[in-house]
């Protein structure tokens, strides 16, 4: 309507789709997901009806003939069947001696009716044999059907006699997909493997946070601070490296320093200590060195915000604390810190919803190890939906921790709105167009 | 307590800001330091406080070399030009900070700093953060911080730069009041002339980083050493004729202005002087008559203030209680008063 | 006709010495061309290889890319992974392509085209086979009062349970007693999950799978747990062996620096090439798996096998199919058995001069493939596995007790896979 | 912001020079070991190396079998990584705008929607962004990961933006209105130019992540033809058959390297990532 | 092009601002919109230049009717308090900007920069940036950015409150010229009576969002209609003396001051009364004598400043030429020159 109302809309679009299409359609496909029995057996985008021996297994205690017929290949040649043949267009002699000499016979699997086409006359080749096989396919055993529907019409074409609750009854245990199921909370509540993981998750979040990404970050920002300005520019450079450098090469160095052979090892191998793994000698030392990984990141984020907020303090009131006559930790304790207060909310908000999310460094450091001391909330629902030894990938179970995290998440972050007096970070336009 | 600055230099890095500035405030004295902006009045204040340490020289607070102490033991009272309050404490915080830093037991301190507030009148403000008063009281805040912890030395950098006319007048006396009862010694810092010839002792102007010259006001009005001295201090501005000299007469070639010059000038004929008159002293009971073309006229109020441009070019500003006979473009004839006229030479050196 | 594509096939867990997993597609495209063109048909096959040296990622991509419909046309992977794959339609029954009864097909051993089939269709062509021995270093067996007859008597003592997982862990206690190997290099296992472990889940008595439904035996469970926590408890395993950098691994078992330890029958090509252990069999000595408590020796074959996915054209996927037939020939897929010390898939290969001139392959084939297990074709195997290594993990770790672990794992296996799990 | 703060000479420094300078030391360490480790060969346990070497290095013109070409790699990082912060500078400077100063619907219900989110761990959302990027076709493909990625980033730069379009004077943008120019004209050619800095730090910051982004590209664009840096790394990490810490610190260095000479270059913008800030 | 605000109201959500504000400016003249700070005053203008819409009412630009066009296509010239230049852009490129944005070819652009930049003469800064500029500079480049798209219209939001004094009269003049010369509208906003008393054709006081008085500064200054008007017009600011009527004299309960009323006043006996005394009219020469204790005294250069405390505390403010006569403590008689005073009523309405 009015010109920057219109302009607005257009500027904020891009940002309204990437955010539309990969934040709030992953979310709410994950909030569905988690709501199914999805795994790497049942696929993604839906199943099919499979008539195998093994789906049928439950089936057979309570149809017993159904099942035996069911999962019975049966490759009856008759005139159908060479009518078919005859409509392929292959050499007419195959069909000719199919019905001269096999009219009548019926082979109990697929390979049986195969090596008898194969030694017709006119040898047809693989491809011929398995298209006319496929004519003489008498049973629906390992067939695979699309729809239900499918599943039904051949059944009845097949002359199977069901009643329709038999024919549900067999969809539903022959279906290959997925189907909707609450378990994947219930396992989540009563698995004391989450309760243990939920715990380290909230540890982890509670010391890197504390220990490095506000408190440790407040020190650097303001011993930086006192510095001369090369000294300090190269000291903000040291402690920014852990975050410009990529992750991979950073764990790798971590790794390098607490490895068997790595130079910790080296080092106390030269006081006489047995070389060994300090990183995953055990669980604490895996904690100390997940948080020491996590923490030496994290601090810069704290050091740059801080640092970038002491700097847009007025000189004016150092140079008037000191007139004043405070010492400097006079000046810390009541100019800078209470001045600090918006920079260490935000900075809290920020960093608690990143490491609730974040699990890079501790998959390349420990991988959650050992055991499962150091797996975090989402390093498990990463392993859980994607990544595992046994390529077991649980999709629907992930996305249900997934989902516990976006609830967590939502939370934390509508508490920290109100904590930071949202009302006040949307003035009104001045310029009323 | 007497400030002596002792051949006093600053630079910083290669820029020389100050180079060997000798300068005395007598105990109780208020001397005003003004120049130009970007001269070093600032420098030379951080330095006494103790914020910037001194490339040379020595300061003295009394008969003690402070040069290298810092300032937290100085005991100065600072008012920075932008009042440096502290956002985030309270009035009665701010007040009361640098007793607080010397652990005083904050009954005492609340004491102290209700009797402080209530001299600068803003007793009833406590409890307010600084963003949430006007400009004069964020500044009587200052004020009052600066003197609280009953410092030695007042130091007051362009106190009053940003209130309007009324606000300033009242600040003025207040701050000269509290300066006068107590006994401070202080520099105040300021690039407005009234309010350093209105509330100062002695007046020290500054360029470049160089003291030109130290007087009262009255003396540094009425016998500026110096052009720009002249040109700095007087509102409206003076103007400035140049001519030559010509047998004791200052004269300007084309145009027909003859000043006398006074006695005491001793200029050889033909050397190049400069006139400086006063709009004050440009009106029509003056002894030597100019007449030109009003071309610029102005009410202030109670006064009215008109530029003349005389023949052959110059211009001589004139002001006057308000008058209605003049419009722009009347021809005047107005004359200055010769007494009161300065004359410098070519360096700008009055003679 | 003249026909231009692209196959594209990876495979998992392959490094180096295993190249011929890859290679041998391009080798087939090779001889299919040429096949092509004596019969008039212009065919022109450009082979993509890919190789992921490990095998969470490779599953990964694989099960992402054939949900996409991007998936490789050939996957080289674990034939476990037939069962889930099969059921979701990420794999075509290779059956419907290549006709079983012809040669190599027809020559590929028996058990092997089982491992391959799920629910009695046949989707994949086992492209290797191995199996996972004990290892024992000799000098230390014999510093420990092994002679060389008792030490050639081994593997069949062994087999015939009469040297067990116990005397196992008394032999390594005894080299770390006598300082020929550091405390926890006694007995040194693999150091991250793996089918191995199942092979001590089957020492000690317990079954995998039965008429096509998943078994946890919770005693042989415990006893299988119970033996990593006493050799832990020993000290002739480490506590935090699990997950220690890999290259450690293989330097430390290839130098004696460990005593006894497991692996797999391509282990000896690595220990052999890269980690430079010239003398293997004056060194090391191979017997199957020991038995333990309730259970009998095994070991553990984990064949791979070329699996045709779907989303393809037919056409395609019919040159696809034709090529693993091509490269499960004898000799080519002997380049791969000798290179990587894995067993051949056939019997023919056996009789190709390259495999019957390479001891290991010879005698690993005799000692080891007869008593070859398999994990199951299951598609909730994979379920099952992840919380029986977990339970591995707590208890090894000391995380949990060995009961506690074990009734952990039952409540989740009961959670998780409810009535397709018997439990017993 | 008339006067920056910077201390004065009145504390001493070099007891927090040196107390920094002792915690900074692992880091310290680890970086020239990573550089010393490349170029050296030593025996396994000696900490001084012994002999100088090339051979770690010998990737650069060797591509090891079944690997990508190393340049190959990093010309797909190059431009995943530029074109991640191109998208994220382009949308989150449009979009912060809006929030910052246009008077549009819901303005306020969206900016709360941003904050919260940052709060969405997108990458244990992955399966489902697999989905939606199957959906519209770019999965395994660079530019699929580029879009996730900057959506990823887009949080934090729309906070950013909005905090330092927050702190441009309104003055400027009402003298050009009144000066004729239209609003969209007024952004480009007056508000932007003022929030440079914020843009060079949105820049550096997003450059960086995305340069070492490691699972996304992992997951989302798995096939050879658009592997980067990272995944090129962590597969060379985990392959246990040809291990050697010397190439990968050499990998490493190579691509540590660019993101050092960028920061080298821009590290000041970095100060000023509180530039506006939410509020004083 | 005339300015018509008609009925104009603007509130900001809750807060009324202005309400029904009326307010005429002819065809090329300049009026200042004077007030105290919070009085609507930039309000009134951001409303004329369209940044505001207005809650009530209509603006006229000659007969149009603006109320609802946008900025864009208003042909308005603002000069903002603190300038608003472009940092990023050269003073050139600052000034040709509303042009730019017209589309007009470089080559043109350049001719009417070059041409309006030597208006406001400061054609040799073309290639700076203003933040390489002093005051004075900048606020000629807003000036020039203002006036070269000739608009129709100029308003001046406080333009000179952050020069020094000597720099500030120069500035004066000038917009005073250029306005004068190309016949525009104009307004100007600002705090300081003494700027819009020299600069403007008429004045109109604000309090509170309404005008109170719209006048020739003259009249303002002679003739205020209210309390409010005097105490705001005028520096050093006027003194109030709070007394009663009886028979026709202003006197003080408890001081001897007997003022007489003009005859023109109409004040019945007993009514509480205001006297409005400037400093200009309480000096020797006046005729209603009255003496008190000076309680402060001020040289201003030229110019000094008295407080004088009268028995009963009430305060009068004398200024008068410089005089050396008279110290703090001194008992003097001055006059008040009853023919210059103001009476207001109880609510400060001029009788
Ligand atoms: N930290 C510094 N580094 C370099 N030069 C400086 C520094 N501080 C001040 N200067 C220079 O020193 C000179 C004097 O500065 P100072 O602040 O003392 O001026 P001032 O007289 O207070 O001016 P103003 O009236 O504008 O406040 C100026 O030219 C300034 O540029
Ligand atoms: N956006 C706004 N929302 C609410 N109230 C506002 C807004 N803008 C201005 N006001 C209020 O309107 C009143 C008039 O403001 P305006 O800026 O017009 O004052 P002014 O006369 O220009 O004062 P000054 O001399 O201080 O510039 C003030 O009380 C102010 O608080
Ligand atoms: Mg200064
Ligand atoms: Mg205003």
């Amino acid at each position: 309507m009015r010109s920057s109302r219109t302009l607005g809309l257009i500027m904020i679009a891009p940002a309204a789709i990437m955010i539309v299409l990969f934040f709030l359609m992953p979310v709410v496909l994950t909030a569905v997901f988690s709501f199914t029995n999805m795994t790497t057996a049942t696929g993604i985008s839906g199943g099919a009806y499979q008539i195998a021996p093994n789906s049928l297994i439950a089936l057979k205690d309570e149809m017993p003939e159904v099942v035996q017929q069911l999962t019975e290949p049966r490759y009856a040649i008759d005139e159908e069947g060479i009518k078919g043949v005859e409509g392929l267009a292959l050499e007419p002699g195959i069909a000719r001696e199919l019905r001269e000499k096999h009219l009548g016979e019926v082979f109990s699997s697929r390979r049986e009716a195969e090596r008898m086409i194969k030694d017709l006359t006119d040898r047809p080749s693989t491809r011929d044999v398995k298209q006319i096989s496929e004519q003489f396919n008498r049973s629906v055993a390992n067939l695979r059907f699309s729809s239900k529907e499918d599943l039904f019409a051949s059944l009845d074409k097949f002359g199977f006699k069901m009643t329709p609750e038999e024919k549900e009854g067999l969809a539903s245990a022959t279906y290959t997909g997925w189907s909707w199921t609450t378990e994947n909370f219930s396992r989540i509540a009563s698995s004391p493997d989450m309760a243990q993981i939920l715990f380290n998750t909230l540890l982890y979040v509670a010391l890197v946070l504390v220990l490095f990404n506000t408190c440790y970050a407040m020190l650097l920002a303001i011993w930086t601070h006192y510095m001369p300005n090369v000294q300090a520019t190269i000291f903000r450079s040291v402690w920014l490296l852990p975050r410009i450098t990529p992750v991979v090469i950073y764990v790798l160095m971590w790794k390098w320093l607490a490895w068997d052979t790595g130079f910790i090892s080296t080092f106390m191998g030269k006081f006489g200590y047995a070389p060994k793994n300090y990183l995953l000698d055990n669980a604490y030392n895996a904690w100390l060195f997940v948080v020491l990984i996590n923490g030496f990141i994290g601090a810069s984020m704290g050091m740059l915000v801080f640092s970038s907020a002491l700097k847009a303090i007025p000189k004016s009131q150092f140079f008037a604390s000191e007139v004043d006559g405070a010492s400097r930790w006079q000046q810390i304790r009541y100019i800078i810190l209470p001045q600090m207060r918006w920079p260490i909310l935000f900075v809290t908000c920020y960093q608690t919803l990143s490491l609730l999310a974040s699990f890079n460094e501790i998959l390349l450091s420990t991988r959650g190890g050992p055991g499962k001391a150091t797996e975090v909330w989402s390093l498990a629902a990463y392993h859980t939906a994607l990544n595992n030894y046994a390529g077991n990938l649980e999709y629907g179970l992930g996305a249900a921790m997934a989902l516990v995290l976006v609830i967590i998440g939502i939370i934390l972050s509508l508490a920290y709105l109100r904590v930071f007096n949202y009302a006040t970070l949307v003035a009104r336009p001045l310029i009323e167009d | 307590m007497r400030i002596l600055l002792d051949n006093f230099s600053k630079s910083f890095g290669a820029t020389k800001v100050i180079e060997n500035m000798n300068l005395e405030v007598a105990h109780g004295e208020m001397l005003a330091l003004l120049g130009p902006s970007g001269c070093g009045k600032s420098t030379t204040l951080f330095a006494i406080c103790g914020i910037h340490r001194p490339t040379g020289g020595r300061i003295l607070f009394g008969d003690r070399d402070v040069t290298d102490l810092p300032s937290q033991v100085r005991n100065v009272g600072v008012v920075f030009q932008s009042y440096a309050l502290y956002p985030h404490m309270t009035v009665a915080e701010n007040i009361g900070f640098p007793l607080k830093v010397k652990a005083i037991p904050s009954a005492d301190i609340r004491k102290e700093v209700d009797r402080i507030a209530a001299l600068v009148q803003i007793g009833n403000l406590m409890g307010r953060r600084p963003s949430e008063l006007s400009g004069g009281q964020q500044q009587r805040v200052a004020l009052a911080r600066a003197l609280i912890r009953k410092p030695d030395v007042l130091l007051l950098d362009e106190p009053l730069a940003n209130l309007d006319a009324k606000l300033r007048l009242e600040m003025r006396s207040e701050i000269r009041r509290i300066q006068r009862e107590t006994g401070i010694t202080a520099i105040l810092v300021t690039h407005d002339q009234v309010e350093a010839m209105s509330m100062c002792d002695r007046i020290a102007i500054m360029k470049e980083g160089e003291i030109i010259q130290i007087a009262t006001p009255a003396e540094m009005y009425n016998d500026p050493r110096t052009a720009f001295v002249a040109g700095f201090l007087g509102n409206p501005p003076i103007t400035f004729l140049h001519g030559v000299a010509a047998k004791g007469v200052f004269s300007i070639p084309g145009s027909e202005i003859k000043v006398p010059l006074p006695a005491c000038v001793d200029a050889s004929d033909g050397a190049k002087l400069t006139l400086g008159v006063r709009p004050e002293h440009y009106n029509p009971t003056g002894d030597v008559p100019v007449t030109g073309v009003v071309n610029f006229a102005e009410t202030q109020g109670r006064e009215n203030l008109y530029d003349v441009r005389i023949a052959g070019g110059p211009l001589l500003r004139s002001i006057q209680p308000v008058r209605h006979d003049i419009k722009i473009g009347d021809e005047v004839t107005w004359a200055i008063d010769s007494r009161n006229v300065f004359i410098f030479d070519e360096n700008g050196r009055r003679l | 006709f003249a026909k231009e594509l692209t196959v594209t096939v990876w495979a998992g867990g392959t490094g180096p010495n295993d190249v011929y997993r890859l290679d041998a597609i391009e080798i087939a495209a090779e001889q299919l061309q040429r096949e092509a063109a004596i019969k008039g048909e212009e065919l022109k096959i450009k082979v993509e290889k890919k190789a992921y040296s490990g095998w969470e990622d490779f599953k990964q991509a694989m099960t992402l890319a054939a949900e996409a419909k991007t998936a490789p046309n050939i996957v080289v992977t674990g034939h476990e992974d037939i069962g889930p794959w099969a059921q979701s339609g990420l794999v075509v029954p290779i059956e419907d392509y290549v006709d079983l009864d012809s040669w190599p097909l027809n020559n590929i051993y028996e058990n092997l085209m089982d491992i391959a089939s799920f629910s009695g269709t046949v989707y994949g062509i086992p492209q290797d086979a191995e199996s996972r021995p004990m290892f024992f270093w000799k000098p230390h067996m014999k510093a420990i009062g092994y002679n060389d007859a008792d030490l050639d008597a081994l593997p069949q003592k062994v087999q015939d349970g009469s040297y067990t997982m116990k005397n196992l862990l008394e032999d390594a206690k005894k080299m770390q007693d006598k300082g020929l190997v550091q405390p926890g290099y006694g007995f040194y296992p693999r150091y991250t999950n793996g089918p191995d472990f199942w092979q001590f889940y089957t020492s000690f008595g317990g079954t995998m799978e039965q008429d096509g439904k998943l078994v946890f035996d919770k005693a042989a469970m415990q006893r299988a747990y119970q033996f990593f926590a006493d050799a832990v408890k020993d000290g002739v395993t480490k506590k935090n062996h699990i997950g220690m950098p890999a290259d450690q691994w293989w330097k430390e078992v290839a130098s004696g620096k460990a005593g006894i330890w497991h692996g797999g029958t391509w282990h000896y090509a690595r220990y052999v090439n890269q980690e430079g252990l010239k003398d293997f069999f004056g060194n090391v000595i191979f017997t199957l798996i020991p038995a333990g408590e309730g259970g009998k020796a095994n070991t553990l074959t984990h064949p791979l096998v070329y699996l045709l996915t779907s989303g393809h054209d037919k056409d395609d996927t019919e040159i696809a199919a034709q090529l693993i037939k091509i490269a499960s020939e004898p000799r080519i897929n002997v380049l791969h058995a000798v290179k990587s010390a894995h067993l051949g898939i056939s019997k023919s290969e056996t009789e190709i001069e390259l495999y019957s001139s390479d001891r290991w392959t010879r005698e690993a084939t005799e000692r080891l493939l007869p008593y070859a297990n398999a994990m199951p074709n299951n598609a909730d195997f994979g379920t099952y596995w992840n919380i029986m290594w977990k339970g591995l993990e707590a208890s090894w770790t000391g995380a949990k007790s060995v009961d506690a672990a074990v009734n952990d794992v039952e409540g989740e296996l009961k959670g998780t896979l409810g009535d397709k799990i018997i439990i017993r | 912001m008339a006067e920056k703060s910077q201390p004065s000479a009145n504390y001493r420094t070099w007891p927090v020079i040196l107390a920094l300078a002792i915690v900074s030391l692992p880091l310290v360490l680890m970086y020239a070991y990573l550089f010393i480790d490349t170029v050296t060969d030593k025996q396994p346990a000696a900490l001084m190396p012994d002999t100088l070497t090339l051979r770690h290095w010998t990737f650069l013109w060797q591509t090891p079998p079944g690997r990508p070409n190393i340049w190959l790699v990093t010309l797909n990082t190059l431009i995943f990584t530029a074109s991640t912060t191109a998208v994220v500078l382009l949308v989150s400077s449009m979009a912060g705008y809006v929030l910052s100063r246009l008077n549009v619907p819901a303005r306020g219900f969206f900016l709360a929607g941003v904050m919260v989110l940052h709060a969405f761990p997108s990458v244990t959302l992955i399966i489902a962004i697999f989905i939606v990027l199957q959906m519209v076709g770019l999965y395994n493909s660079l530019i699929g990961v580029i879009l996730v990625k900057a959506a990823i980033d887009l949080p934090l730069g729309i906070w950013l933006m909005k905090g330092f379009y927050d702190s441009v004077p309104w003055e400027i943008e009402m003298a050009g209105v009144v000066d004729g120019a239209s609003r969209f004209r007024v952004w480009r050619s007056l508000v932007l130019p003022q929030v440079r800095p914020a843009i060079m730090a949105l820049a550096l910051f997003s450059f960086l992540s995305s340069w070492g982004e490691f699972i996304l590209p992992q997951v989302l664009a798995p096939g050879g033809q658009v592997q980067v840096l990272s995944v090129y790394l962590s597969g060379l990490i985990a392959d246990d058959n040809n291990f050697d810490f010397g190439t990968f610190k050499a990998v490493g260095v190579f691509y540590v390297i660019p993101v050092l000479l960028l920061y080298g270059f821009f590290h000041k913008y970095l100060m000023n990532i509180y530039g506006g800030g939410s509020k004083g």
